[in-house]
């Protein structure tokens, strides 16, 4: 069984170590704040100011100078802080983000990324992904293996327009999850019940297999 | 010394046709609400606005885009808004889209001085294109010149007759940037008071950045995205 | 996640012999002067320190000159300091000195990820020897690397357990910027609080930069030059 | 007679228009604070990290961490903020600052200053000056029109290590005001009881007369 988006999200936050600073890009990457594992504490960051993002307000409560990066009303923390845009991106570019999840169209075996741009089609512009990407030391993506029509988004080469080059570490796929190496694409753990052979035939890029591959335990 | 406006149509009262307007705000939040609808209302036209997001249909810039009023939008993000895409489509609207920490900084190199900066993002990319890139310890950055705008228009929580202002929450992200980068810079605040009353260690922006403002009205302060839990 | 530390002599165990150190104040205001007494009192030795001042002869950056653990002087003015001075012109102590605004930035450049800022302070004189100078609409500029130090060593009035800091009124100066810019920042407060207890709205340096933080003791905060009017 | 330092300091203190930000150097140019005309507001500035700063504390008021660029105790007014250094030479890099008085050691009829090191004698250091003469619009120097030993300090070319090049825009000395000007030095004003020739002999630089030259009124 491919994971679900909730899946994906809970095998990513195994990724996530005490006292990390985390950037969750918008989408399945938000769904990891609620698997944060026991024990361990992790500072949100959101692009738009604010260190230390707490969960959705309760009803009623919202207030809408208090937004993250995604506009979705928000909380603070005990210890949060705001700031200003430049600083944000300031922090990011310094490396102090220990960890960066985003999305992805598409992502190529040397650690391109593509997912701001489909040419004729989507422009809605990059915002913080491309500071993000050519900044983060760590940056794991969210994505499905393959797109609705079933072609690999784990290429050879990306052929949108792309966020970043040579800066994905690790995919959390439906499928598996995948190290990107200086050879190209490592098979590191499968999903429970998706076989090697699928997850060959439905990547593109170069794979590289080595040894037993272990299964995802949920 | 006065920089105290009435209100936002005495305080944009000059701004003219090709004016280059920095706009704070991220998305809906700690946009300018005053100023735009007094923008909106003067008519005034082909401006080039340089904000962190185009607004959404029926608020925040949007407004100034079924009006036809802006040229040319520099923006880092820009969707969620059906007549922005229908007038970058059909060529109506020149768009450049930068990203979101370069918009920043670029702000903040012309408030602070300095000509042009160098970061990583969009190194590779189609954002590069036309760019000088250059190597500082082996990794790879680009050029980027700061901004060189006409008019800065801001929002801010509180300000003081100095020109000192306060912003709130998330609500501060790139106004106390564009604050510093205009030309001339406007602030709109929701609660105007004496010199004085605001705490010295707590100003987000020092009056020397502001040449007007005033207290907003009536701000609508709309919520894009409300999301809550139970409890 | 723990940055809390005892005292300065834990939080500064493992700076050793050769070590880079920024260290925040201006003049004798605002500096670091728990971590200075155990840097004094470990004597690590061939030391660059990197402020805007040197101390004075018995306070501040001036007791780990008499010491003679300091192999380089980076710093924008270093008056007031005979000791200094007698090092510098004997040979024993390197010094580099550089625009004030100039050192302020490479700071704060270092804390943005910016490797390198154009000034145009310097321009024409003898701080433009070996650097690029480049025009940008005009007027020209040197080129400036960001700092690239081992520790920043700060001084906050308040901080949290998170490592959020806020500094009182101009003792502020140089501590924020080199709070970001040490590859480990070592914090000292007047007063250490819980997370939660300070208004995020007005934190100064947010906890991301700072590595280490402690409550400092017996701060003498000596006055360098008192001035004084009768009524 | 020539003027004294305090006269110096009234005279400059005329540049002063309402609303000015201005940033007043150690010595003579502190003691402008004292002349500001009435009806005038003005805002000063100190590159420690503070706009508008108020007079000295009153005795047993003063704070350790409330001081000036010269490291004197100082006060806040109502409107008075903190910042960085790095906001401080922002907003002085950027222009904000409309005003700048400082002194000088010598400055050349090109606008050249030199004011912060004499080789194998006094190493200072440059503090804030460098960044203060390369990006105001507006810089006015008080210095002694000769040095101790009766020597020009308004010379064809500085000889000691400068501070900035072509940016001194007026000078007030003990003799007289004089802009600096593309073609040169050329005289505003003469000291009460100072003749044009005394001018002429006591500055090396080129001199430009034109007309009737007014003597200062005090």
């Amino acid at each position: 069984m491919a994971l679900d988006k909730y899946q994906i999200a809970q095998r990513i936050a195994r990724e996530l170590k005490d006292g990390y600073y985390v950037n969750l890009g918008i989408g399945i990457p938000t769904l990891v704040a609620n698997y944060v594992p026991q024990g361990i504490d992790v500072i949100l960051q959101s692009e738009n100011g604010l260190l230390g993002m707490g969960p959705f307000p309760i009803k009623g409560e919202e207030d809408a100078d208090l937004i993250n990066a995604g506009k979705q009303t928000i909380t603070t923390l005990p210890g949060s802080s705001f700031f200003d845009s430049a600083m944000s991106f300031g922090m990011i570019r310094a490396g102090k983000v220990d960890l960066t999840v985003l999305g992805a169209m598409e992502v190529s075996e040397n650690g391109d990324i593509a997912n701001w741009k489909i040419p004729g089609k989507m422009v809605k512009g990059m915002g913080g992904a491309m500071d993000l990407v050519a900044s983060a030391k760590n940056i794991v993506v969210a994505m499905m293996h393959t797109n609705p029509k079933g072609e690999s988004k784990l290429l050879p080469n990306c052929t949108l327009p792309l966020t970043g080059v040579r800066c994905v570490k690790k995919i959390v796929s439906d499928l598996a999850v995948i190290e990107v190496t200086l050879d190209g694409f490592k098979l590191l753990e499968r999903a429970p019940g998706v076989s090697v052979e699928e997850i060959i035939s439905k990547t593109a890029g170069k794979l590289i297999v080595e040894g037993e591959i272990e299964e995802m335990k949920f | 010394m006065n920089k105290i406006y009435k209100d936002a149509t005495q305080a944009i009262e000059d701004i003219h046709d090709g004016a280059t307007i920095l706009l704070g705000g991220f998305g809906l939040c700690g946009i300018p609400e005053n100023c735009i609808t007094a923008l909106v209302s003067k008519g005034v036209n082909n401006l080039t606005c340089i904000s962190n997001n185009a607004g959404v249909d029926d608020f925040g810039i949007g407004l100034m885009l079924q009006k036809k009023q802006v040229k040319k939008m520099i923006s880092s993000y820009v969707g969620e808004n059906a007549e922005f895409e229908r007038q970058l489509l059909s060529g109506e609207l020149e768009v450049e889209l930068i990203p979101q920490g370069t918009l920043a900084t670029r702000c903040m190199a012309a408030g602070y001085g300095i000509p042009a900066i160098y970061t990583p993002a969009g190194v590779g990319t189609e954002v590069a294109h036309g760019k000088e890139v250059r190597s500082f310890d082996g990794k790879e950055y680009l050029l980027e010149m700061a901004f060189n705008a006409d008019f800065a228009i801001v929002k801010a929580w509180k300000g003081d007759t100095m020109g000192n202002l306060i912003y709130k929450e998330t609500a501060r992200n790139f106004n106390p940037l564009m604050a510093m980068a205009g030309k001339i810079t406007i602030a709109e605040v929701e609660e105007l008071v004496e010199a004085g009353e605001l705490d010295p260690n707590q100003i987000h922006t020092p009056g020397i950045y502001v040449n007007r403002i005033f207290e907003g009205k009536n701000y609508e302060k709309r919520i894009e995205q409300l999301t809550v839990r139970d409890s």
